[in-house]
């Protein structure tokens, strides 16, 4: 599968339709985000384990828009890609990209219901994770052990912001959450369920379910299943998947005519 | 059931053109209702930040109502479709988190509605105190900075 | 912001606070408050004595924040924002707290619970205050052109009004002729004219008027802009057309209930209403040379469950018909079964005396058991129980007319979403006030006149006909207004130009652009019409509104969360 | 003539808005009031129907935008004198300025002269159930909230005594050889709207009022349950100053009466209902009976009113017109006896008060104003208005137009609409006149 | 254009989480913790993920400064090492060793905190040595 993808960079490189591209690469014993130039070997090529690409490609288009890009891409960097240039923070004209679909262990580590990207180029399509145990858990529980259940999750949180940090979602200059109007300062844990009620409603039209959220949180929160949770909600009100079509705009923001709330019409 | 005593503290938001004069029409009426409701008034329910909302619930409060304008009706065009919206899913994640979605309530009270505004505040206040206080546990908000 | 000096006013408005609200105790809480320098009460903040002390108290105090607690800002807030500016204080760093209508007067058996939530109420308002900022107003032109919806004789008052004083006028009539229910009436009470006669004369000025532009038959499809600069969208037989104007006049009229359910109308022949009998009066007044018995049956279908209003007119209408009914026939009986006999006023009670000189037998009845009309397929006679002598009749009658209410017209609907104007009991108009704005919408530039607000006679839709227009000239006749400082307002640092905020913009008044190098989203003040919409999707709070940004807002709640003293 | 330039006759409501609306069209207005300010009936009120809004928090503000608005001016205290008409459709006029013996611009209504000043006479702005100084403010929230002396009773300008009250003004605004001034305008039209009086009903003997002390009537009840009221809100019947227990309204009294004046006086029914409602907020246990004739609950949201009073206030309305009324020498009680039009029985009921709804008649002025500028009066002694069908504002005189209670009998809310009627006649007739 | 990402150690403190430093053009302008690093395994700490911004922060001290008259001048190492020696031997002969006090920093590597450590205790001959991070 890596050869295939080996292939791709560097038909992309050669030809000229790319002038970088963004992947992974195996240096010095780690696994790092590169970006490969025309020339470059490919021996160091990586694909695990998975770094969100949406911030870095980010970063690079706005040092130099006119760049032709190209980037691989999991489901979850793909549906990033496409919710950032909903939002005006990518140009995906200048961007290609090579699908990668996750394998079922991949799809299983990251919990992950939509382990393929739109169009896939490498690997072939495997079925997500539908639901894991302490889904299935939590919903089982009343509202007083739920808030139980995420008060003690999150009474470990240090305040570190590294979700917020890693989620290719978190585009905000400055982030209320450091605002002392809303969240206090200088308390650990932060004050729940404020901190991370904020961050989840303002998440619940944007997370395209990559994970990256509780890859680097330090206390191990179990927030990949908050997210799923959320997910399937909004979807279930407003039949709306983040990252699925570029062209539909958050529900969030449209009348009622052109997004109604699913539950009433059903 | 009063749940022994227990006065809730609630808050509300009124958008200024229907709810708030429906809240004006009630008072004129002089239509008594518990005294547990503090109102804020915006200009439209569309100006009601859900993170306000979570910001109240977090602070102590035990159950934060919004009232708009019948949909249609918005002086506005629609700025009451989108706060339906964002209720919508906020009243779930609530619900995820484990806070009772009940202790949110969304409505629309019109400019002539003075005897549902009644209504509301008293089924309101009763269904908060059926429910209890918040379970989000002593006031934790923030020192207003002197 | 720690530089406030903050006084707070607190009214006792007569009784109607100070009857339960603890007054003073509320004034002296305020004093312990953050930044109040000067906290008092006064018997009526809003007499020229209270204003007064408003201002001596800022210049005396060098007070930068005022806070009213009284009444409802809806009516009063324009008066104390006034008064601030006249003693040189910015009218928005003023905050009102509503202690009345949602405080005293609905918790008047809870005299502590009242006078505790007073407290919080200022409190809340005491630390909103703190967070404002001085603003300027945005001042908009007015088109010197105005719309009446509407061609009855209201709409035809105030048109005609407005073009003799130099206006354009766009006059749109759904039918296919002027005049509307007037279009139907016989004679007019209390002169007896002839209503032809005096309505065409006012149509045909109304058709000759150079500033009068008649769209008929026409409807309003869509309503776009605001006070001073409204584009309507007018369908004229097919085609839309685009019309600009400053002020719009809504005198849609109403229309006469036909009363299905009621002393078998519509069943029995020779059972009409007022309006059905005008129309047969119009063709010609032989037929009745034949009508031995005719009883006339008020308040049908209204003042009852269904209906609860009285349709203030109709009775004058019955009156009149009967008087008309009984001259052209004396030989005939011509009985009117009433409730109360509505004969208000000079002209009405002198017609009601002569319609009785005349020979019209008027009878009481009561609601409990009302006039029975009994026949096969046609009215026979009329059983009648009259309330004065308990006694009970049993009248012959040929033609019995059931006097009804005024119901509102069916397009009330779609006028009032169109142009995001309430409405209000039996669907018609809500007007701003009953008093203080009775032919005025809560929507600047929008206005009321005739029975589309409330039953009224012919001289009352003529008078509010003429007050609408007044109402809408005085924009135009400056042609500039103020708009209020409650627009958004984007900081352009912490904007990362994402396009939310557009996107929720029901007014599409704002557009993301580039300007010096940075990409960002951009308010047009103009269009901006201060819902707050925006503000609420904006995750960062990029973009606030003035009057209400999240810091003043949350300081509120905060203020409450810790101060709240709910027991 | 000056095109630009208006005159309001009669500061009440009705003035008081003719003049906003004239002034925000940018027409000069001259606002003149025979009073010391003003205000007109409705700040007698207590509350008005049907929003029982209270009267003063409505009538406040309008009074304050009008002498606060850059276009209005204010002529208190004064009196048309005489008015020509001028070739172009204007009227010269000529307006006595009676003296106030104080100086408006330095008086700043602190009241220290008031509380000096040894003379008193029956206070008419409370219906004379208190008293009020020589020197006096007419009511709590005047506009002007200027003090004014009145030259009947004051013992400095009738035999030159006294002077207490020059002594105490620290603002030295007292000028007792003020004289009479004459003010000259011209002006494009004029306006009047110069409300109306109360009936004098004493002359009415089968009701008692004047001899029986617990017969009052409406007007004071109305400053009787008036928070700033000479009782400050406290319903004290005269004879003893108890709280009645049972409260009896009377309506038609020298209305719908040949008698007396033939025409109904259209507001009666409403605030009797009003006041009954009143009396039994503020005393829960009282129990409010209203006799009437025909209850004209007509305008908008009146009924719903009328059957809040009957549900919520325990009001109850019998149909029926008093024959007389007798009181019981030891408890002062007034009996009503009366014919029970339902159960066809004459009745007597003793109550602890009775408030008479007396007839609204036009203002005594009408005579002087129909002289002065000519226009017609009605039957009644209304000012005429000829058309009233299609021209409910005009007079029968061109460029002077008429609004309000002084050209027929009507509530607050249509004097108001009447009064911005006016203003738009009036923009038309001067855009007319070239 | 380029852009690299560098793998290093963060500096705050003794854990020694990696991350790689983005840099474009020279310039470092972000942070991605690096995932396969054995201790912190693609997580950091609030200081970790601001870890690049102090280095192009234009408060940063790049130079040597002695203060004259009341203001900081630049001056070259070998003025700035003299003076501090001498001043530093001056002050232990007038108020003795035990006046002076040595704090070292987390940011330090060990070796660096040893030879501080021995600084004071070997030369200046006081006990009054720590660390700002003792965890």
């Amino acid at each position: 599968m890596i050869d295939k993808v080996r292939q791709l960079v560097v038909d992309l490189l050669d030809s000229g339709r790319a002038d970088a591209v963004l992947a992974l690469a195996n240096v010095h014993a780690n696994v790092q985000p590169y970006l490969y130039k025309k020339g470059d070997s490919l021996d160091s090529l990586a694909l695990w384990p998975k770094y969100s690409m949406g911030p870095i490609l980010k970063s690079i288009q706005a040092a130099q828009p006119d760049m032709k890009l190209a980037v691989v891409a999991r489901g979850c960097d793909d549906r990033a890609l496409v919710e950032l240039a909903k939002r005006g923070q990518i140009d995906l004209n200048n961007v290609q990209i090579i699908g990668l679909a996750c394998t079922a262990d991949e799809a299983t580590e990251c919990e992950c219901a939509n382990p393929y990207p739109a169009n896939i180029d490498v690997g072939n399509k495997v079925d997500g994770v539908a639901s894991t145990d302490l889904l299935a858990e939590l919903k089982g529980k009343s509202y007083d052990d739920r808030l139980i259940f995420w008060k003690q999750a999150f009474d470990k949180c240090i305040k570190c912001y590294g979700c917020r940090n890693a989620c290719p979602l978190c585009i905000c200059e400055e982030c209320i959450l450091e605002d002392d109007s809303w969240v206090k300062a200088g308390e650990i844990p932060p004050p729940f369920p404020i901190f991370h009620l904020i961050r989840a409603y303002h998440l619940s039209d944007k997370c395209v379910e990559c994970g990256e959220c509780q890859n680097s949180c330090p206390m191990d929160i179990p927030l990949t299943s908050l997210y799923a949770l959320i997910r399937n909600e909004f979807n279930e009100l407003f039949d709306y998947i983040p990252g699925a079509e570029i062209d539909r705009k958050s529900p969030l923001v449209t009348s009622l005519e052109e997004d109604p709330i699913r539950e009433e019409t059903a | 059931m009063s749940n022994n005593g227990f006065q809730p503290k609630l808050l509300a938001f009124c958008c200024n053109w229907c709810s708030y004069a429906g809240a004006d029409l009630a008072g004129v009426s002089r239509l008594q209702m518990p005294h547990n409701l503090r109102v804020i008034r915006v200009m439209c329910s569309g100006r009601v930040s859900p993170e306000w909302v979570i910001k109240a619930l977090s602070s102590g409060m035990d159950g934060v109502m919004v009232l708009g304008c019948h949909i249609g009706d918005c002086h506005y065009i629609d700025g009451n479709h989108r706060t339906k919206k964002r209720f919508a899913i906020l009243a779930k994640l609530l619900g995820t988190m484990g806070i009772n979605p009940n202790r949110l309530y969304l409505d629309w009270v019109s400019a002539s509605e003075g005897v549902k505004f009644q209504d509301v505040v008293i089924k309101f206040v009763d269904r908060i105190k059926e429910l209890g206080p918040t379970p989000i546990g002593a006031y934790q908000g923030v020192k207003v900075d002197r | 912001m720690s530089d406030a000096r903050v006084g707070v006013f607190v009214c006792h408005c007569g009784t109607n606070i100070g009857g339960v609200v603890d007054v003073s105790a509320v004034a002296q809480y305020a004093k312990t408050l953050p930044n109040v320098v000067w906290a008092e009460t006064n018997l009526y903040t809003c007499s020229e004595g209270g204003l007064a002390s408003i201002r001596e108290k800022i210049e005396e105090h060098k007070l930068n924040r005022v806070v009213v607690a009284a009444c409802t800002p809806r009516t009063h807030e324009p008066l104390f924002k006034n008064t601030c500016e006249e003693a040189g204080l910015n009218r928005y760093l003023f905050e009102f707290v509503n202690i009345r209508e949602h405080c005293s007067w609905i918790h008047m058996q809870e005299k502590e619970d009242a006078t505790q939530k007073a407290k919080d109420l200022v409190a809340m308002g005491i630390s909103k205050v703190q967070y404002l900022d001085p603003q300027q107003e945005y001042e908009g032109d007015v088109f010197g052109s105005s719309m009446v919806v509407g061609g009855g004789i209201a709409g035809m008052t105030s048109a005609l009004s407005l073009a003799n004083q130099g206006y354009e006028v766009h006059l749109v009539e759904r039918e296919n002729e002027l005049g509307g229910l007037l279009k139907g009436v016989h004679k007019l009470f209390p002169t007896n004219a002839d209503a032809h006669k005096v309505i065409t004369p006012i149509i045909d000025k109304v058709k000759a008027h150079k500033n009068i532009k008649l769209h008929m038959p026409a409807l309003i499809n869509d309503v776009k802009g605001f006070i001073g600069d409204f584009d309507i969208t007018i369908d004229e037989n097919g085609a839309d057309s685009e019309v600009k104007v400053g002020t719009i006049i809504v005198a849609t009229g109403a229309q006469e209930l036909k009363p299905v359910g009621y002393h078998h109308y519509g069943e029995l022949e020779n059972v009409v209403t007022q309006l059905e009998l005008e129309g047969r009066l119009k063709k010609d007044e032989k037929w009745l040379h034949h009508i031995k018995g005719i009883a006339i049956i008020n308040c049908v279908g209204c003042r009852n469950a269904e209906r609860s209003y009285c349709s203030r007119f109709c009775c004058m209408t019955a009156v009149k018909n009967a008087w008309i009914l009984k001259e052209a026939n004396p030989k005939s009986r011509v009985i009117v079964l009433h409730h109360d006999l509505m004969a208000y006023g000079v002209e009405f009670e002198e017609y009601y005396r002569k319609a009785m000189e005349a020979g019209v037998l008027f009878l009481r009845y009561d609601f409990a058991n009302p006039p029975e009309v009994i026949g096969k397929d046609k009215v026979e006679h009329v059983k009648i129980h009259d309330e004065l002598t308990d006694s009970h009749l049993d009248v012959a009658c040929d033609l019995v007319v059931l006097t009804t209410p005024l119901v509102s017209a069916r397009d009330n609907e779609p006028v009032s979403k169109m142009l995001k104007v309430p409405l209000g009991d039996g669907m018609f108009f809500l007007e701003a006030h009953v008093k203080l704005r009775p032919v005025e919408f809560a929507t600047d530039g929008v206005y009321i006149a005739g029975s589309a607000r409330w039953p009224v006679d012919i001289a009352e839709s003529i008078s509010q006909g003429y007050a609408a227009a007044a109402k809408a000239a005085i924009p135009m006749s400056s042609g500039k207004i103020k708009v209020e400082a409650i627009t958004s307002y984007v900081n352009i640092e912490q904007c990362v130009a994402c396009g939310t905020c557009m996107l929720a913009c029901p007014f599409s008044a704002i557009t993301v652009m580039d300007s010096d190098g940075r990409v960002h989203a951009q308010v047009n003040e103009a269009m901006c019409k201060g819902c707050g919409t925006c503000v609420a999707t904006c995750p960062s709070g990029a973009i606030q509104q003035k009057g209400c940004t999240d810091q003043q807002i949350l300081s509120m709640i905060n203020t409450l969360a810790e101060v709240g003293g709910i027991e | 003539m000056d095109k630009k330039s208006v005159i309001v006759v009669g500061g009440g409501i009705a003035g008081i808005q003719a003049s906003i609306d004239l002034g925000s069209m940018g027409y000069k207005v001259y606002l003149v009031e025979k009073t010391a300010a003003i205000g007109g009936r409705m700040a007698q009120l207590d509350k008005t129907f049907p929003t029982n809004d209270c009267s003063i928090c409505i009538l406040a503000p309008k009074m304050i935008e009008c002498v606060r608005h850059e276009n209005v001016e204010l002529v208190t205290y004064a009196e048309l004198q005489d008015v020509k008409p001028d070739k172009f459709g204007g009227y010269k006029v000529k307006i006595l300025k009676k003296p106030r013996y104080v100086d408006i611009d330095k008086c700043t209504g602190c009241e220290d002269c008031i509380a000096k000043c040894a003379t008193k006479t029956a206070n008419e702005f409370n219906q004379k159930i208190d008293q009020r100084k020589a020197i006096y403010i007419p009511f709590a929230q005047a506009v002007p909230r200027k003090a004014v002396i009145d030259a009947e009773i004051c013992r400095y300008i009738i035999n030159g005594k006294c002077g207490l009250c020059e002594k105490v003004c620290q603002a030295g605004a007292i000028d007792y050889n003020q004289k009479e001034e004459i003010l000259e305008l011209d002006v494009g039209a004029i306006v009047l709207a110069t409300g109306f009086d109360l009936y004098d009903i004493s002359a009415m003997k089968e009701y008692g009022y004047g001899s029986i002390k617990n017969v009052i009537t409406a007007m004071q009840f109305e400053r009787l349950i008036c928070a700033s009221g000479p009782t400050s809100g406290h319903l004290e019947r005269p004879s003893d100053s108890q709280i009645p227990k049972r409260l009896a309204f009377i309506q038609c009294v020298g209305s719908r009466d040949w008698h007396n004046n033939p025409y109904c006086s259209s507001v009666c029914c409403m605030h009797a209902t009003k006041e009954a409602i009143l009396a039994n907020e503020h005393y829960p246990d009282l129990k409010p009976y209203i006799f009437y004739t025909d209850m004209r609950a007509v305008g908008k949201r009146f009924q719903e009113y009328v059957q809040r009073a009957h549900a919520q206030y325990d009001v109850e309305y019998i149909r029926s017109r008093p024959s007389k009324i007798m009181e019981d020498e030891e408890t002062k009680n007034p009996v009503i006896y009366y014919d029970d039009t339902v159960e066809r029985k004459v009745k007597q009921m003793e109550v602890d008060m009775v408030v008479l709804c007396q007839a609204l008649v036009p203002s005594a002025s009408h005579k002087d104003i129909s002289d002065i500028l000519g226009v017609g009066l009605d039957g009644c002694g209304f000012i005429n208005v000829p058309d009233k069908l299609f021209n409910p504002m005009d007079t029968d005189k061109d460029g002077i137009f008429a609004c309000g209670f002084c050209q027929s009998p009507q509530d607050i809310p249509d004097s108001v609409i009447q009064a911005s009627g006016c203003a738009a006649r009036v923009a038309e007739y001067l855009a007319e006149v070239k | 254009m380029n852009c690299d990402f560098v793998l290093t150690t963060c500096p705050y403190c003794g854990c020694g989480c990696n991350f790689y430093l983005q840099v474009i053009d020279g310039k470092a302008v972000g942070v991605v913790p690096c995932k396969t690093h054995p201790v912190s395994k693609g997580t950091l700490c609030i200081k970790g993920w601001n870890a690049h911004q102090f280095v192009h922060d234009e408060k940063r001290l790049t130079k040597p400064l002695i203060k004259k008259s009341g203001r900081f001048e630049e001056v070259s190492w070998d003025e700035a090492l003299d003076y501090t020696a001498k001043r530093m031997l001056e002050i232990k002969e007038k108020t003795g060793p035990d006046s002076f006090g040595f704090l070292s920093s987390a940011k330090c590597t060990n070796e660096e905190n040893y030879l501080l450590m021995k600084l004071s205790r070997g030369v200046m001959g006081t006990n009054n040595v720590d660390h700002c991070a003792r965890l």
